[in-house]
């Protein structure tokens, strides 16, 4: 094991490394490039024995990426934003294949207005591509998850591809302290891929990618649904095998803080969760009685887990670094709707913040906590519509600058 | 006779029984073309001497050559006549296929 | 925690020293650091800003630096109401000059200021003042061991220029201390 | 290299069993490059005629391996392939496109233009049908002057497509590549020594094949053959190789049959006016004009 002052990209890059994919095809594109950059140089000094491949586009990085995993090997892309959405249409082709390609998002704001800085508007579009997706909050994460990512990929129960999402600069280019494993460590961890159901191979050729009309389409679809929903527990089990061989884990599909007492719980995803905690802290010393929920995985989604653990709070806030244009924050619905199916029946709140790159500050996020504390105290419910509750007020916009 | 043949095929009895994504066995025939035909070709092996054009130019690779006579597969044969129009001595007549015929 | 703000433009190595100081604090003095620069795409001689956070516990703060203990001006042409921004009433602010009284007579705060570039040119043979403004960091607060400044400066630079860079690191420890 | 014919071309088949409509030329123009590859072909195909009629759940009409790919995706999909293949050390196989002229000189020339870039190791071949005929006969970049298609309708004021055909085989003789070549299904020993020329190529191949579609180009099914064959004898289509960095034409006819004869037979051309013709023979003219004083040695 080794100590290192890295960025998240180059936490990513060691994370694939480790991992020994066959084959990384991927495009540049800020701020995913120093990914792609260090992988290419992995592969010159040979410290990493794949074929590179400098495809020309997106679409063809994760196209490629289907040719590499249609004949069993491992796969790995690297990609943001417009670039994603470059690649949409072979996203639920991958997954409909069932093909364990692992991929590393940077999330990055999409045009217009142009802006390269972070939010999750680009991964949230993806949510119905039947990715795998998991929100890491800082390099140590990024890296870890790379190593698992494959793991629970290319695990015969679940056979999907797997998206890794990094905040756009405030991870990916931040240098911080991370431990890498060595390659022992990880090999005994992570073994070979191991594919036959759904490859192309000269033991028993196979047609792959194949249609299926009105008569069988739904059924494919079905089992691809169920059996997503089923690799809740595989991701479970692998970050506890990770963890016990590795002395870190990440406490499955979400963590919680002080969420067993909490009157009200704020929900985060990604590199914010890393500034709630201070808040967080800061609060509960004062006598607050406020929790934190890291929500690491939005595909599976893990209703169970959530509902249970925001189940003794009054109010839960969910933090988006998106607006579904029209509605609200992506995973204030998701959450709510998760809330909705335990009959639940907490006030909620939506944050939305972060947007193209906006600084999130521990003040915004005591703003936050106030705003559900404020909430916990008004003793109409805020779902009543007789009450100011109209579907808006439950959004807040944070670190405005202008009058909204 | 050396063509590919038919498989018997189930249907999967519980959506877990599907492939394990959008895949199949290849060489997995399901299904004939037979109906397809209004006409069917049909070889005077009198007249013909085996020249093997029509065995090279059928877009469906129906006609069968490991025989001592080239031989039609009438389950994939479609009746499009290109072997009948290319075999240059006429040794093949495209028939009207009768009901039950 | 330790939070420091270096100034400088494009090309002159602002980010490069934040993460030096960052490496130093955490792989070789044992601590907890994040080193960031100001994000978005680099061009040359444009105004660009390198941060680094220092703790002795895990740093898991993602938001921007809104107060700074010590400001560090590379470029002395960078001088301005930006570089005033976030500083406590014991801050210090470190500025390449040979004139360090016409900002000491603007703030209240404390201004050191060092002829980093004299002192670059001699060493390094080209006015890149990074190293030098990190000693004289150091040797003013001795925010991390200056044996952990060196051995960032060899993990991160090909030898030569490493040798070249902690000549130009010692001289300057000495030469600030020899002030203090 | 030996001479392909029908004689000495295996009896076993390897693409059967297809829903092509009867008489499709593009059908044929894949059984045969599958019976010239072998079982240890590996074949993308993208959106389009090939993939729609020998995919269709449980229907499998590749009998070897086989991929649908995205529709812009051929060579990329390919080229992944090529280079899974590589990187597990499954030697001795050929990675196979087969995309139509949409699929090839519209949509997928990013990804073509890429994989050939790259010298990808594997064979790409446009099946040239000169329209999206699986999605019921559009215009492609491929389609011909004066051609009659749903969005190129023929009226008072157009004569059905306006625009000659994208020049494929030289957009990708530019990349140089190490192989290309045209085809015809009218000349079948011709596309199968090609074919069989591709085989060996170290780097990245390219085979264009055109290869008439009875629905879409509103002809009798029989005459596919013969049909492909006039394509080439009047001009409007020609037999050539790009290898080692030189071009070569592989047919040089003294006189060409007449276009009229050749537009006549086909409904896509039905409208076509006497002075619609004579442009397209102009067309015709210049382009071979070219092609002796530089392809001709």
């Amino acid at each position: 094991m080794a100590r290192r002052f890295v960025s998240g990209n180059d936490a990513v890059a060691e994370g694939v490394r480790l991992a020994r994919p066959h084959v990384i095809s991927a495009y540049p594109i800020t701020p995913q490039t120093i990914v792609v950059e260090r992988l290419s140089e992995f592969v010159e000094d040979g410290s990493l024995q794949s074929i590179y491949m400098h495809v020309e586009s997106e679409h063809s990085a994760l196209a490629a990426a289907m040719g590499v995993s249609s004949v069993g090997a491992r796969a790995f892309t690297a990609t943001s934003s417009q670039g994603l959405l470059y690649m949409a249409e072979n996203l639920p082709y991958a997954s409909g294949a069932r093909m364990p390609i692992v991929m590393m998002n940077a999330n990055r704001a999409l045009a217009t207005p142009w802006n390269i800085y972070g939010d999750q508007m680009d991964s949230m579009f993806m949510l119905n591509s039947g990715w795998i997706q998991v929100y890491v909050e800082d390099a140590q994460e990024a890296l870890d998850m790379m190593i698992q990512a494959y793991k629970i990929a290319e695990d015969p129960k679940v056979l999907t591809p797997f998206m890794v999402n990094l905040d756009g600069f405030v991870l990916t280019h931040t240098y911080e302290v991370v431990d890498i494993p060595t390659q022992e460590e990880v090999d005994a961890f992570l073994p070979p891929i191991n594919l036959s159901e759904n490859i192309m191979s000269m033991e028993a050729p196979k047609s792959l990618c194949i249609t299926a009309g009105n008569n069988y389409n739904m059924e494919f679809k079905i089992k691809q649904n169920e059996e997503m929903i089923e690799s809740i527990s595989v991701i479970e089990q692998v970050d506890a095998a990770f963890e016990k061989q590795f002395g870190r884990g990440y406490n499955g599909l979400l963590e919680t803080v002080d969420c067993e007492d909490a009157d009200v719980i704020l929900v985060t995803t990604g590199s914010i969760t890393g500034t709630a905690r201070m808040v967080q802290k800061t609060l509960r010393a004062e006598g607050k009685k406020v929790g934190l929920l890291k929500l690491r995985y939005l595909r599976p989604f893990p209703t169970k887990a959530l509902t249970e653990a925001l189940k003794n709070a009054k109010v839960v806030g969910v933090v988006d670094k998106n607006i579904s244009f029209g509605y609200e924050g992506t995973i204030f619905t998701n959450v709510n709707s998760a809330l909705m199916q335990e009959g639940a029946s907490q006030k909620v709140d939506n944050f939305i913040c972060g947007l193209g790159g906006r600084d999130v500050t521990k003040e915004n996020i005591h703003e936050m906590y106030e705003k559900m504390l404020v909430h916990l105290e008004t003793s109409a419910d805020v779902n009543d519509a007789n009450v100011a509750s109209k579907p808006q007020d439950r959004i807040h916009y944070m670190n405005v600058r202008c009058a909204l | 006779m050396n063509r590919p043949k038919m498989v018997n095929f189930k249907d999967p009895e519980t959506v877990r029984d599907y492939p394990m994504g959008a895949t199949c066995d290849s060489d997995h025939l399901t299904s004939i073309n037979a109906g397809w035909r209004t006409f069917r070709p049909v070889i005077d092996q009198e007249k013909c001497i085996k020249c093997m054009r029509c065995f090279l130019v059928c877009p469906d690779g129906v006609i069968d050559k490991s025989g001592d006579q080239l031989e039609i597969d009438y389950d994939f044969c479609k009746g499009c006549g290109v072997c009948a129009h290319e075999c240059k001595p006429k040794a093949i007549n495209m028939v009207k296929e009768a009901i039950n015929g | 925690m330790i939070e420091v703000r270096w100034h400088g433009r494009g090309g002159q190595g602002s980010f490069t020293v934040a993460r030096l100081l960052g490496l130093a604090a955490s792989v070789y003095d044992g601590k907890y650091a994040q080193a960031f620069p100001s994000f978005g795409p680099e061009r040359r001689g444009a105004p660009v800003l390198g941060f680094t956070r220092i703790d002795d516990y895990k740093i898991t703060d993602r938001s921007e630096l809104d107060v700074c203990d010590y400001v560090i001006i590379l470029d002395e042409t960078l001088w301005g109401a930006d570089v005033k921004v976030g500083l406590k009433e014991n801050s210090i602010v470190l500025i390449n000059t040979k004139n360090p009284e016409r900002y000491q007579a603007e703030l209240s705060q404390r201004v050191v200021g060092l002829d980093a570039t004299q002192m670059a040119l001699d060493y390094l043979g080209i006015p890149i003042t990074n190293t030098a403004m990190l000693a004289a960091l150091v040797a003013i607060t001795g925010v991390v061991e200056t044996e952990s400044c060196k051995s960032a400066i060899e993990d991160s630079m090909n030898p030569k220029i490493a040798g070249k860079n902690i000549a130009l690191f010692d001289y300057v420890v000495k030469e600030v201390a020899s002030r203090e | 290299m030996e001479r392909i014919t029908a004689r000495n071309l295996t009896n076993e088949e390897l693409f059967y069993g297809h829903k092509a409509c009867g008489g499709c030329g593009e059908s044929l123009a894949v059984r045969l490059a599958m019976k010239i590859l072998g079982e240890r072909t590996f074949a993308s195909l993208p959106a389009g005629c090939m993939s729609a009629v020998s995919f269709i759940y449980p229907n499998m009409a590749f009998r070897t391996n086989a991929i649908i790919t995205p529709f812009a995706s051929t060579g990329a999909v390919a080229a992944g392939v090529a280079a899974g293949l590589q990187a597990l050390g499954i030697k001795d196989t050929y990675s196979v496109g087969f995309a139509g002229d949409g699929g090839t000189a519209d949509i997928g020339l990013q990804a073509l233009s890429g994989a050939i870039d790259r010298g990808d190791q594997i064979i790409y071949f446009c099946n040239d049908n000169e329209a999206y005929m699986n999605t019921g006969i559009q215009k492609s970049g491929l389609t011909p002057f004066g051609t009659k298609t749903t969005t190129s309708p023929a009226g008072a004021n157009l004569p059905g497509s306006t625009t000659m055909k994208k020049n494929m085989f030289e957009i990708v003789a530019a990349h140089d590549i190490a192989y290309a070549a045209t085809a015809s299904v009218g000349y079948l020993e011709d596309y199968m020594m090609k074919v069989e020329k591709a085989k060996s190529v170290k780097g990245t191949s390219y085979i264009h094949v055109l290869a008439p579609c009875p629905t879409g180009w509103g002809t009798t099914s029989e005459i596919t053959i013969s049909l492909a064959k006039e394509a080439v004898d009047c001009g409007l289509w020609y037999l050539a190789e790009y290898e080692d960095g030189e071009f070569k034409l592989n047919k040089n006819p003294k006189e060409f049959t007449p276009v009229e004869n050749y537009v006549k037979k086909q409904g896509r051309f039905k409208h076509l006016k006497d002075a619609e013709i004579k442009q397209l023979e102009a067309a015709r003219d210049k382009k071979w004009e070219k092609m002796r004083r530089n392809w001709v040695k």
